[in-house]
C-alpha cells in the first residue's frame, strides 16, 4: 500500500533509514521554498499608504452651510504606477475657520454619493444609503455616518489629508 | 507506412493504450443526449484555455492599459473580435454545463456510491468554474471591473474575524488598484486554470473507474452503447452546435464595452454577469450585521451542502420518482435562483441621479425672499455688468435684450426678493438651489467679482439699468463652467471653431448607456433632447445650437475613430460658434475638467450611436462577424448536411 | 489498433458512418478554431506605422558639412500605448536649403552610432560599422549605407517623415 | 484511519497505482549519482513554473511598466528578491542539468534502440528549455531585454525566404514594441511552459516504458537497485544542494539591473545570458550573406544532428570506449561551447565611444588657422562679452580674469589664428573639433547671438579689451548646455540649492556601469574623476565643487530611494552654489534634456554606489538574503546531520 512507500515504522533497515531522511529532505526543501511563496502573497497588503497633505483649493468663496464638492489633483503611488489623479471631496463651510470635509466615498459599499440639495440629504446612487448635512446616517445599509478627513487651513486654502477607509463595517479604519 | 509508424511508437510509447482507455468505454443503458455535458464541459474548457492564452498576445493586467489593450484586440485585431466574444460567450456556456451536467447527475442519482470521489471533484470543478467567470471580468478594470473587484473585496471583508486580512490579502494591499488586478490575473490566468486542469484529469480517471451510471431501471441497463463512436457523435453534435452558438453570440451579442474607469463617475450601476445575479439580488436582503450571512454564509451553506451530498444522502435509490425530497429541494434550489437572477436583472438601483428635470424653484424662493437687497456700489454693479458679459453668464441668460435662453432672463421681475447671499449662493453653488441645474458653478471667480456680479444683479432687480457688457470678441477668454479652484493654467484664445488636438478621451471607447446620462445632464440644454437641436442661439450664424443628431455632415465620418477625433475637439476646448454675436458657445468641458476624460469618452460613443456609428467599430474584423457566422453555418451545414445525404445514397444503393 | 478507431474504410455500418461524421465534425470545428487563432498571431504584424512629418527643429545654426545630432519629441502610438518619446536624427548641413538627414539607427543591427569628427566617420559601438560622411560603409559588418530620412524646409525650420527601416540587410526596406 | 481513507479512495481513485507507477521501478545495475540529472531538471521546472507564477502577482509585460515592476517585487517584496532570484538562477540551473542530463545519456549510449522516442522527445525539451531561458529576459524590457529581443528579431529576419514574416511575426509589428513584448510573455508563460509540460510528461511515459539503460557492462547489470527510496535519496541530496545553491545564488549573486531602456543610449552592449554566449560568439565571424549561416544554418544543423542521432547512430554498442568517433565529436562540441562562451565573456564591442580624453587639438587647429579674423562689429563683442557671462561660458572659461578653469581661458594666445566659422563651429558643435569634449552645444542660441560672442572672442584674440559682462546673480537664467532648438519651456529661476520635485529618473533603478559611463562623460569634469572633488570654483563658498564620493553629509541617506531624492533635484534641476559669485554651477541636465531620465537613473546609481549605497537596496527583503541563506545551511545541516547522526546512535544501538 501507498502508506507503507512513504510512513516506515522505525526501521533499522538502510531502505527505512534513506526513505525517513529523503522525506525529511523533501519536506524541509518544500518548507523553505514555502517561505517566499507566503511572502509573495503577503506582500505589500497590510502597507498602510503613506497619506499626504493635499492642496484642495481656496475656500474663501465657498457657500456657507452648503456641502460642496471640490476636486483637487492628487499624486498617487500606487505600488509602482505613479500618476496623478484627480481626487474630490465634500467641503461644507461652517465659517471661515470652521469647516467639515467628508470623503466622498460611500461607506456602504465604496461608491461616490451626491448631495440632494432640495432634500437636504446625501444619498447614494448605489444601494440608497441616506445621510444628514452632519453626516449621519438617515436610512438605507449604511453601517456608519461619512468619513470626515483631517484638514487644515493655511491662509484661506484648505489642505486635506487624503484617507481610505474600510466600507461595509460600522467601524471607521484606516485602509 | 502509417500503420508502421504507429507500430514502432506503440513499441516505445503506449499511444494505443491511452486512445483505448480515453474513447473504448461501454455504456450500460445505451447512449444518451443526456450524457452530453460533461463532455461539453471538457470541450468548451479547452476553448476557454485556447482563447484565455491567445489574449495574453494583446491584453496587459494594469490598471491603465487592461481596457485599452483588450479593445485593441476587439477591434483592431484580425478576429479579435471572435477570440475574445468566444472567451467570454465561453465562461457562459461552461456556467450553463456545468449546471446542467450537475443537474443531470443529481437527477440520476449518479453522486451515490460508488461513485461519491468522482461527485466530489466535480463540486471543487463547479467551484473552479464559478471563481474564474467571477475573477474573469475584473481584469480589464473597466468600470464593470472595478465595481466587480469593489464587491468581491468588499464581501470578503465581511468574514468574520478574518475579514480584514482575507480582503487585504485578496486586493493586495489596503485599497484596490495594480495589486488587485495582478492578484485577479494570477488567480484567473495561472492558479484558477491550473487547478482546474488538474480536477479535470482527476474527475475523468476518477468517472472511468466505474464509468457512466446509466439508467435507473436495471432492465434498461442491459442494453449497451460504445462511448465511441455512438456517444462520442451526440458528444460532438452537441459541440457542433454550442461553437456555432458561440459564434453567433460574438457577432449579435458582443461584450459590453462598460466604458474607461472613472471612479468619480457615479452613474454606473454595478451589476454582475447573469450567472451571479441570483446571488446579488439575494444579498440585498442582508443588512447591516446579517451582511456576513448573505456573503459569506449563503456560499458556504450551499458549498457544504453539496459536498456532503453523497455522505448524507446514502440511499441507494436513484429513481428520481422515488426521491421526492431531493427533486423539491432541487425545484426550489432552480426557482430561486431564476427567480432571483430576473429579479436582479430587472432592479433597478435604489435612488437615482438622474430625478426630474424641473427643480421647486417655488419653495427655494421662499426661504430667501426675505433677504433686504441694498445697492452697496454703483461702480461695482457696472464692473458686474462687464463681467457679466465676459465670465459668459450672457451664454446662457439674456440681459438688456442680449445673451442666451438656456437660462432665464435678468428681468427685474426674475431677480426681485433675491437676497444678496441667496445670489451669491446660486453663482458658487447652483445646484444648492436647483439640484439638477446645469449652471455651472463659478468657484473660480473672485469674491471681488461674485460681489460686483451681484450688485449688477440687485441693480437689476430694482430695475436700474446698468449697460451689460457686450461679449468680447476673438481671442477672448472662453467661459469656464466649473472650477479647479487652485487650476492656473492659462485659458487658451478661443475663434470660432474648435482649437487644440483630440485629447486622452478619444481614446477610449465609452460606454453609450452612460454617455446618455452624462448627455441628458450637460449636453442637453443646448443640443436638444437626444440631441436633436432646435435651441436658438441667437447672433449666430445659424441661429440655432447645431444639432447632433444628425450631425453636421462635415464632422460625420463612417470611421469611428475619424468620427471621434473630429468631435472631440470641440468637447475638450469648446468653441465658438460662427456669427455676429453668437450668444451660446460650445463650453470647453475637456480643458476646465467639468467632465472627466472618461465622462467625455462615454458622452463620445452616445454622439457617435446617435448618429449611427458604433464607437466600438471592428475596424479590422478579418471578415465581418454577422457574415463570419453565417459563413461557418452554411459551411458546415453543406459539409455535414452533403455528407450525410451522400452517405445515405450510397447505402441505399448497396442495399439495394 | 489505433487507426482502426479513426480511420475506416468506407463501410455501410452505422458506426462506421457515425465515426466518419465525427470526425468531420471534429475537424470543421478546428478549422474553424484555427481561423482566429492565426488572425491573432498575425495580428498587426505586418501593419506599416502610419510615418508624420516630426517638426525638428531650426536648422539655421547649424554649422555646415558637419554632422549634428537633433532631438525632437516625437508622439508615438505603438499599438494601444501612446507616448510622446525623444527622437533624434543626424543633419548635415551642406547649404541653406540641401540637407542630408540620416536615420540614428546602424542599419546592421539596430544600433545607435556615433559621429567620430577626429576621424571624420560615423562609427557604430556595437559592431564597429563604420561610414562615411556620405553614409557610405567604410568598414565593419554594415550591409548597406546608412539611413537618409524623407526632410523639408519651412522656413528653416526642419520637418522629418520619422520612419525606420528593416536592419541586417542590403535593401533599405521600410519597416 | 489514515490507511482506511486510503482504502476508500483506492477503491474510487487508482491513487496507489499512481503511486507505484512513478516510484516502483527496478534499476539495472543499481542506482547512481550518474542518473540524477533527469530528476533534478524535472524538480528545477517545477521550481521555475512556481516561482515563474509567482511572479505575475507583480510583474506586469508592458513596455513602460516592465522594469519597474519586476523591481518592486525584488525590492520592495519580502522575499521577492528570492522568488526572482530562484527563477533567474533557476533557469541557469536548468540549463546546465539538461546539458548534464544530455551528456550522461549520449555516453552511456542510451539513446539507442529501443529508445530512440524518449531521446527525440528529450531533444524537444533541449530545445524548449533554452527558448524559455531565451525569452525570460526579455520580459522586462529593460536595457537587457530590448537588445536581446532586437537581436532575436533580427536574427529571425535574417532566414532566406520567410525572413521578413518571421522577423515580423516575432515582432507582432514592424518594429519593437509593446507588441514584441506580449508576444514573447505568451509565449514565455503561456506556450512555452504548456509545451514543456506535455513533453516532460512524454518524456516520463516514454523513459517508464523501459526504464534506465544501466551500465554498458552486461555483467554489472545484474546487480539491481530500487527507484524508491535509493535513486530518490541520490536525487533528493542532489535537489537539496541545488536549491541551497540557488538560495545562495540569489543571495549573493543578485540578477544584474540592466537599467531603464533607453534606445537614445549608445553605452549599452548587448551580451546575451551565459548559456547563449558561445552561440553570440560564433556569429561574430559570420558577416553579409553568411549571417544567415550563423543565425539559422548553425542552430539548425545542430538541432537535425541531434535529432537524427539515434537514425544514423545505430549500432547497439553503448560501451564510451568502443565509440570513439561519438567521443570525439562532444568532445569537440564541448570544447567549441566552452571556448567560445569564455571568448564570449570576455570580449569587448569592436569600438568604443569612450576614446581617450585627450583630442587631437593639433590637428584641427591647422586646418583653421588660415582664417583671416575681421572684427566685424565693436558693438557685437560689447553684446558679446555680455552674453558670455550670461549664456554661462564663464562656467567654464576664463575671461578677463574671471570665470571657471574647466575649459582653457579666453586669453588672446589661445584663441589667435581661429577663423570666425572655426569658432561658431566650436559653439555650435564643439564635437565636431573636439570628440570627447564636455562643452555643451549651444544650438538654441541665436545666429545674432553666436555672432557677438565670435565677436568677443576675435576682439580678445586680437588682444582688444572688451568687458565681459559679470555673471547675473539670484533669479536669472541658468546655463542651459545642450539645446532642443523647439524646447521653449520657460527656464525657472534658479537660486542657491536644487529647485523643484525629483523627476522620473527617481523611481527607476539605474545600472552602475552606464552610470559609470555617463559620469565619466559628463559629471567627471567638474565633480572629479570618481567623483572625488577637489576641482576648484572660484567665488563660490566652499571655493571648490563639492565632491560626490564621499558626497555632502546633509545629502546622504542609507536609504537608497531618500538619497536619490535628495540628489535628483540636483541633476535635474541644476543649482548654483552659495557663494559670492560661483563660477561653476550645477547644471540642469534634467530639465534641459542634456541627459535622458534613464541616463540619469544611471548615474544615480553610480553616485549611490560611489558612497557605499546600492540603488537597488533591497527595503523589505523579508530576512537579509545573506541571513536567510547561512540561516537555510544551519537549518538543513542541523535536522539532516543530526537525524543522520541520532539515527547511525539508534542502530548501533540495536545491532549491538
Amino acid at each position: 500500500m501507498a502508506d507503507n512507500l512513504f510512513f516506515v515504522e522505525p526501521t533499522t533497515s538502510r531502505r527505512g533509514f534513506l526513505k525517513l531522511i529523503t522525506n525529511l529532505m523533501i519536506g524541509l526543501v518544500a518548507a523553505v521554498l514555502t517561505v517566499p511563496l507566503v511572502g509573495g502573497l503577503i506582500g505589500s497588503s497590510f502597507r498602510l499608504k503613506k497619506s499626504r497633505w493635499a492642496d484642495v483649493g481656496n475656500i474663501s468663496s465657498l457657500p456657507l452651510g452648503q456641502p460642496t464638492s471640490m476636486k483637487f489633483p492628487y499624486k498617487t503611488e500606487d505600488a509602482y504606477v505613479r500618476e496623478t489623479v484627480t481626487h474630490d471631496v465634500w467641503v461644507i463651510k461652517h465659517s471661515s475657520s470652521e469647516l467639515t470635509v467628508f470623503s466622498p466615498i460611500c461607506p456602504h459599499l465604496g461608491c461616490h454619493y451626491n448631495w440632494h440639495p432640495d432634500e437636504n440629504e446625501f444619498i447614494c446612487p448605489c444601494h440608497g444609503s441616506v445621510y444628514a448635512l452632519t453626516g449621519k446616517v438617515l436610512g438605507g445599509p449604511a453601517p456608519r455616518a461619512l468619513d470626515t478627513l483631517p484638514w487644515k487651513l493655511e491662509k484661506d486654502r484648505l489642505f486635506v489629508e487624503w484617507e481610505t477607509f474600510r466600507v461595509g463595517i460600522p467601524q471607521k479604519i484606516r485602509t | 507506412m502509417l500503420s508502421k509508424i504507429l507500430k514502432w511508437i506503440n513499441e516505445r510509447w503506449p499511444l494505443t493504450t491511452v486512445i483505448r482507455w480515453s474513447l473504448e468505454e461501454e455504456m450500460p443503458g445505451g447512449t444518451s443526449y443526456a450524457y452530453i455535458f460533461g463532455s461539453c464541459v471538457l470541450i468548451v474548457f479547452l476553448f476557454q484555455v485556447i482563447t484565455g492564452v491567445w489574449q495574453l498576445l494583446y491584453f496587459v493586467p494594469t490598471t491603465d492599459r487592461g481596457y485599452e489593450s483588450l479593445n485593441y484586440l476587439r477591434t483592431e485585431i484580425p478576429f479579435g473580435w471572435l477570440i475574445h466574444g468566444l472567451h467570454y460567450w465561453g465562461a457562459s456556456a461552461m456556467i450553463i454545463l456545468v449546471g446542467l451536467h450537475l443537474s443531470q447527475v443529481y437527477i440520476w442519482g449518479a453522486y451515490k456510491n460508488p461513485r461519491q470521489l468522482t461527485w466530489l471533484i466535480g463540486v471543487g470543478n463547479l467551484l473552479l468554474t464559478l471563481a474564474l467567470g467571477f475573477t474573469g471580468p475584473i481584469l480589464p478594470w473597466d468600470e464593470r471591473g472595478y465595481w466587480e473587484a469593489e464587491v468581491a473585496v468588499s464581501s470578503a471583508g465581511t468574514a468574520p474575524f478574518l475579514g480584514t486580512v482575507a480582503r487585504n490579502l485578496l486586493a493586495g494591499g489596503t485599497a484596490l488598484g495594480q495589486m488587485t488586478v495582478s492578484r485577479f490575473f494570477f488567480l484567473h490566468v495561472a492558479i484558477l486554470p491550473g487547478i482546474l486542469m488538474a480536477f479535470v484529469i482527476l474527475h475523468l480517471v476518477a468517472f472511468r473507474k466505474f464509468g457512466i451510471s446509466g439508467p435507473w431501471d436495471e432492465a434498461k441497463r442491459k442494453l449497451t452503447g460504445l462511448f465511441w463512436p455512438d456517444q462520442v457523435f451526440k458528444d460532438g453534435v452537441a459541440v457542433t452546435l454550442i461553437f456555432m452558438a458561440l459564434i453567433g453570440l460574438s457577432a449579435y451579442r458582443p461584450p459590453l464595452y462598460s466604458g474607461p474607469l472613472d471612479v468619480l463617475e457615479t452613474f454606473y450601476v454595478p451589476k454582475p454577469e447573469w450567472y451571479f445575479l441570483f446571488f446579488y439580488q439575494t444579498l440585498k436582503a442582508f443588512h447591516g450585521v446579517f451582511e456576513p450571512i448573505g456573503t459569506i454564509g449563503i456560499p458556504l451553506l450551499i458549498t457544504l451542502l453539496l459536498i456532503f451530498l453523497p455522505f448524507y444522502d446514502r440511499s441507494p435509490e436513484r429513481n428520481p420518482g422515488r426521491r421526492v425530497t431531493a427533486m423539491v429541494c432541487y425545484a426550489i434550489f432552480v426557482t430561486w435562483v431564476i427567480t432571483m437572477a430576473i429579479l436582479g436583472y430587472y432592479s433597478k438601483p435604489e435612488a437615482s441621479t438622474s430625478g426630474a428635470p424641473v427643480a421647486t424653484e417655488a419653495t427655494q424662493a421662499v426661504s430667501s425672499s426675505a433677504g433686504d437687497p441694498t445697492l452697496q456700489n454703483l461702480e461695482g454693479a457696472k464692473r458686474g455688468g462687464q463681467l457679466v458679459a465676459s465670465l459668459g453668464c450672457t451664454a446662457c441668460h439674456r440681459v438688456n435684450g442680449q445673451g442666451g435662453v438656456i437660462g432665464p432672463e435678468f428681468t427685474s421681475a426674475l431677480l426681485k426678493g433675491k437676497s444678496r447671499q441667496w445670489l451669491i449662493t446660486q453663482i458658487r453653488n447652483p445646484k444648492a438651489h436647483f439640484p439638477n441645474s446645469i449652471m455651472p458653478a463659478f468657484i473660480s471667480a473672485t469674491d471681488q467679482q461674485v460681489n460686483d456680479i451681484v450688485d449688477f444683479l440687485l441693480a437689476t432687480a430694482q430695475g436700474k439699468s446698468v449697460a451689460a457688457g457686450r461679449l468680447a470678441k476673438g481671442p477672448s477668454a472662453p467661459p469656464v463652467p466649473a472650477g479647479l479652484p487652485q487650476k492656473t493654467t492659462p485659458t487658451p484664445s478661443v475663434a470660432p471653431g474648435p482649437h487644440g488636438p483630440p485629447q486622452e478621451a478619444s481614446f477610449a471607447i465609452g460606454n453609450v448607456e452612460l454617455g446618455a446620462t452624462i448627455f441628458h445632464q450637460s449636453c442637453e440644454s443646448c443640443h436638444g433632447a437626444q440631441g436633436k437641436g432646435k435651441v436658438p442661439n441667437p447672433g449666430s450664424a445659424d441661429g440655432t445650437v447645431p444639432p447632433l443628431n444628425p450631425i453636421d455632415p462635415t464632422l460625420f465620418n463612417k470611421n469611428a475613430q475619424t468620427f471621434v477625433n473630429d468631435i472631440d475637439p470641440y468637447i475638450q476646448h469648446g468653441s465658438i460658434p460662427e456669427g455676429p454675436n453668437p450668444v451660446l458657445h460650445m463650453l470647453s468641458f475637456g480643458d476646465s475638467e467639468s467632465l472627466t476624460q472618461q465622462m467625455i469618452a462615454n458622452v463620445e460613443a452616445y454622439v457617435l450611436h446617435l448618429n449611427g456609428v458604433n464607437r466600438a467599430q471592428i475596424t479590422r474584423p478579418g471578415l465581418e462577424p454577422r457574415t463570419f457566422f453565417w459563413l461557418v453555418v452554411v459551411v458546415f451545414g453543406f459539409v455535414l448536411g452533403g455528407f450525410w445525404v451522400w452517405k445515405g445514397r450510397r447505402r441505399e444503393k448497396i442495399n439495394r
